[in-house]
């Protein structure tokens, strides 16, 4: 799970970690009179979204005076931005944050993340901050330094050391950057955080290190045990269809093809995409229908991905296991009642009662194909949707 | 022959009282797998499915031989039930449980690294060496005996390799889910390493897919340890960076863990690949009758 | 470190373990009068010493009315228990802990430690409860139930069950021995104890598991960090002599025999002890005067032991190695300045500039005497303490 | 030959620049040991004994080869130095200081049980191969190259056992005080197998002292895998029970730990053993030349 910027940067402050100044201003708010009660000051105004790329979108903008300021927030304040990262529909702004400006001497990269490899919480850190970090690890490895913390010692001064010494810091800011490290490390141990990001950690006039940035995810399987985190989910920034999906118990991505794909299992769907995508075709949508699957899921993936205008056919893949492929098939049957139904659809099953559900299926409706193997279905989606 | 499960294997269940424990048991009792007991706390002393439940794993194993355990506990009470087994000294702990928080996970690896048990999972179908013993979610029927060992990151596409085979007259020897989260327990190079010393294993069909970096390791492993003929496919050479493909390991970030690496990662080390799953029975056997 | 029962019992409630009503009376508080406040019931009065074995020796006293326990708080108050854990002289009692009976269903052992074999904090559980545990240990082991907590992953919920069952307990106090579980294991681990033990930990008449004693040993070495705690620290329960060896940083434990011995290193000055033993005499004492030795601390430690009306001899052992064995002679005589010599001393020097400081010592004192080798020095101390 | 350390070992130490530090490493390089450069948080960039100094461990290593790292630091900081050495792949840490809470080494010993290097002590004098290395606070004029090793709890009664062998015209392949704490990295057991590989050293002398089960270990450990001539010493008969000798391990708890349950393991197994530390080197000379 993600969240907004300033919602992480007031974790930071509770931590202990040090942001600028700053005030949040929302839809609804009055920008003008807001602005005027801010001290007198360059500030900075970010939209607040769930995407990165913001600065070059026009979603991170210096204010020297009020007036630029006002002119700043009202621009982002109740649109759109589009970024990237967002899609071309963008994400709607419905808070930006008001930062003091603060003079910048250094630019560092600092990262929590759970590295898969060795299993370890791993503290990522970079001279290289304000960059793409991807880049830098592409183009200069050796700018980029790791430490992995084991679970048994926890952080020690030591790594803080190692990686404060390391990024050439002086003795007074190595002390800061260890309360940083442990602060950020302690964050992330107990609030079930996936990835903790300051880019840029800055290097200020007064010799402070603060987060000009901040990035939190939340580990999804662990929001059971994250109450209060949990509140601070945005439902505005994600894409619709998927927060619906969400909420079904169903794991469905966008992607903007034109085959809408129904499979069951997260490596058959993503196998499906693939066929379909080496022979030709553009997959629509990833769609996982799960292991728990029942016939009204079925009709609700199913009601999902139609939805989609770009979809020009629909490929069914499933392979039974414990779930029957009759019960499938009727899930289908129970869509095509509630649907008007104006593409064609693939439909493959195999494994348990696979000829019991092609039963089922053979001859309920005229844009209703049965295929035998999967580089057929895949084959015959394409061709159906081209035509 | 087989690996990790065979005919003689003593399988215990933690959460067998619940819906899913309940079910899969049945269908592992069906199948003719040697499930022994169960565990439920608090439901120590009774009886369900004709198996004696107990309160702890500690006590299960103490009336009882333990070759293995099966856990369908929820995601919250996973980690716990994982370790208490590997306390127990259970040899082999399969965790078939979806949505362990990752940073539980951290910490059953830590205490792993150091112990005599091996974990299978989490969020991961189980293992089955057919014929003998099926621990997990699988469905049995699918599978034949055979010289073909199958480890997957996936649960339906081990299915589609499994009867792969089967359609190519083929069968498997034993076929090992390992599981889509990000920190799991086997990985592929153990179970590569389980096959290469395997008798009854002639060739190896492993599917991999994105994210993390154990496909480029097992490509290494294969060239320098396997002798045998493996065939590999990997999933989401069409996913999209920085989205998460249903399991929880199933991303590309940092331009890291994409399809396209690790199939050249595989090319690289003379393993053979494809881009189709429907093909990996045909190449299996081209390789077997080489 | 030790703390009182009562201390210990303050913690516990403190992290969340039942412990009984109480009240602490202390020297200087009017018995009588305060005796009257408490609430009709039957109470228990215990002596507050740092020393096991107090319910035999009469230190911990059922009264069954106000009467009986006045006597029995005002039979206690400022005497000095002896037990057999306190040698002769016993301890003092300052302290008396008045509790509210409680009815005994059944008595648990439960402890905390760390397990040298294992490196873990180990937790030990029993049926057996209110024995002698290493009485248990060695005549039903199979009572004794352990837990390894492994530091990376804590204490388990699995792992307190795993002993709540064992134990044979109810489901309803099973959950209860979990709770009480992991607040010791907090308390352990926050608390840099070396023992934590709840001898016995009974289940009261309203189901209710409720610690009826309670140690505390918290690790001396990790005293600097444990502030709060260390001030609990009550000098009237050690030894005077081992006390003052303490603050000048020498170990120091007196054995009651009749040969003082001051030698460097704790091993040596066992095997100074053993030797003494196998040739058939008496040690009065273990002194290690450390590593880090100056003239000043061996002019102490001389002072230390000769205090000791038992001792009828010295032997001085040291191997120089670091430490110059002229600098330790001088020590010697700097001592022997300061104090009135009444008993012979035997010195061993050898090591480092062993030549210096035996040309040092030669003839300086009657009672002084030199020796070449560990068995001739022990010898000859022995047959001087006997002459 | 010898163990652990040698001629060409390149030795770092960490707090080089503090009291202790300055003075044995002064003692060490007298000695002839390569020590290559210390390390000491902000003093990074100067140099101390005409050696350089770095901030981090990290950093020494990147500058110099480093095969053992020696820790004077205040035992405060102790475990986070042993840490420091052991993440950044450092291949021997030897850990003088004493006075290390007992919860931070369980910490360390679990991150030790995974990694690849060996830690000796804390609380010890440290390892000594005469005439070629000195790591510790053992005084160097007192050991002659020869052919017995040495493993002890105790500092000063190695320096007796040293002695002793150097009466006898002995002299030590390789001295290892493993220190004094209940807690600690190379114990007994793993001394012993390296003393049995290693060419130069024909017989062992094993000093131990009262407190866990350490001696009844390595006596087990002897009867099955040693070849090499044995003699023991255990220090602490007369040791009253329930009081700490000095050493933080040094105590009898429980009925456990004494040295007569010890003398008796070594005598069971077949071990040469002797309650008078000043006849080691005699039954060792006995021992060798027999």
């Amino acid at each position: 799970m993600n969240i907004h910027e300033y919602q992480a940067k007031a974790i930071f402050s509770r931590f202990g970690v040090p942001v600028p100044d700053s005030h949040l201003i929302r839809t609804g708010d009055d920008v003008e009179p807001f602005c005027e009660t801010l001290e007198p000051h360059a500030w900075v105004a970010k939209a607040q979204v769930h995407a990165g790329g913001r600065g070059k979108a026009g979603g991170v903008v210096r204010a020297d005076d009020k007036q630029d300021l006002v002119a700043a927030v009202s621009g982002m304040l109740g649109t759109r931005l589009v970024t990237p990262q967002t899609g071309e529909d963008g994400l709607p702004v419905q808070a930006v944050l008001l930062e003091k400006t603060v003079e910048i001497h250094r630019e560092l990269y600092l990262a929590l993340l759970v590295d898969r490899e060795s299993g370890r919480v791993a503290i990522i850190a970079s001279t290289e901050g304000g960059m793409d970090i991807e880049q830098v690890a592409q183009q200069a490895p050796d700018r980029i330094l790791t430490q992995l913390v084991h679970p048994a010692a926890g952080l020690q001064p030591g790594q803080a050391r190692t990686l404060a010494y390391a990024l050439g810091l002086p003795k007074d800011q190595v002390r800061q950057l260890q309360a940083i490290l442990f602060a950020l490390f302690e964050l992330f141990a107990s609030s079930d955080c996936s990835l903790v990001e300051i880019n840029p950690l800055i290097l200020d006039g007064e010799g402070r290190l603060v987060a000009l940035d901040a990035k939190i995810n939340i580990d999804d399987n662990a929001l059971y045990r994250q109450v209060e985190i949990a509140k601070l989910r945005d439902p505005a920034q994600g894409n619709r269809d998927e927060e619906q999906a969400c909420t079904l118990g169903l794991n469905y991505i966008r992607l903007g093809g034109s085959i809408g794909c129904i499979v069951n299992g997260a490596g058959l769907a993503m196998a499906t995409m693939d066929l379909i995508k080496h022979h030709g075709g553009e997959p629509a949508n990833f769609l996982d229908v799960g292991g728990a699957i029942t016939q009204e899921k079925v009709a609700e993936a199913f009601k999902l991905v139609v939805r989609d205008a770009g979809v020009k056919a629909v490929l069914v893949n499933i392979f039974g296991g414990i779930v029957r492929c009759d019960l499938l098939a009727s899930g289908i049957l129970d869509a095509l009642q509630s649907v008007s139904l104006q593409v064609p659809v693939v439909v493959l099953l195999q494994g348990t009662r696979a000829n019991e559900g092609r039963q089922l299926l053979e001859n309920r409706h005229t844009l209703l194909h049965q295929a035998d193997t999967l580089t057929e279905a895949a084959q015959r989606a394409i061709r159906l949707a081209r035509a | 022959m087989s690996v990790l499960v065979g005919r003689d294997t003593k399988v215990l269940c933690q959460g067998m009282t619940g819906t899913q424990g309940t079910f899969h048991t049945r269908q592992a009792l069906d199948y003719g797998t040697q499930v022994v007991a169960g565990v439920t706390p608090g439901r120590g002393g009774s009886s369900h499915l004709g198996l004696p439940v107990y309160d702890t794993v500690d006590q299960a194993c103490q009336a009882h031989e333990v070759d293995a355990s099966v856990i369908y506990v929820p995601a919250a009470y996973a980690a716990d039930a994982i370790l208490e087994s590997v306390y127990a000294g259970v040899p082999l702990v399969v965790c078939i449980t979806e949505g362990v928080p990752i940073l539980d996970m951290v910490k059953v690896r830590a205490v792993l690294e150091h112990s005599d048990s091996l974990l299978v999972g989490p969020n991961c179908p189980g293992v089955i060496t057919p014929g003998e013993c099926k621990i997990g979610i699988m469905p049995g029927d699918i599978h034949r005996p055979g010289p073909v060992g199958i480890v997957s990151r996936s649960g339906t596409l081990t299915y589609v390799a499994v009867d792969q085979t089967v359609q190519h007259g083929l069968g498997q020897s034993t076929c090992i889910g390992i599981g889509g989260d990000p920190i799991h327990g086997l990985d592929f190079i153990d179970c590569l390493a389980l096959f290469e010393q395997d008798e009854a294993t002639q060739g190896i069909i492993l599917v991999g897919e994105i994210g993390g970096t154990a496909e480029e390791q097992a490509a290494e492993f294969i060239q320098g340890q396997v002798s045998k003929p493996v065939v590999a496919y990997v999933a989401g050479v069409t996913a999209p960076a920085g989205k998460r493909m249903g399991h929880a390991g199933a991303i590309i970030s940092g331009g890291q863990g994409t399809a396209e690496q690790k199939y050249r990662a595989f090319e690289k080390a003379g393993v053979t690949t494809s881009r189709n799953p429907a093909e990996l029975g045909a190449l299996m056997r081209a390789l077997l009758e080489h």
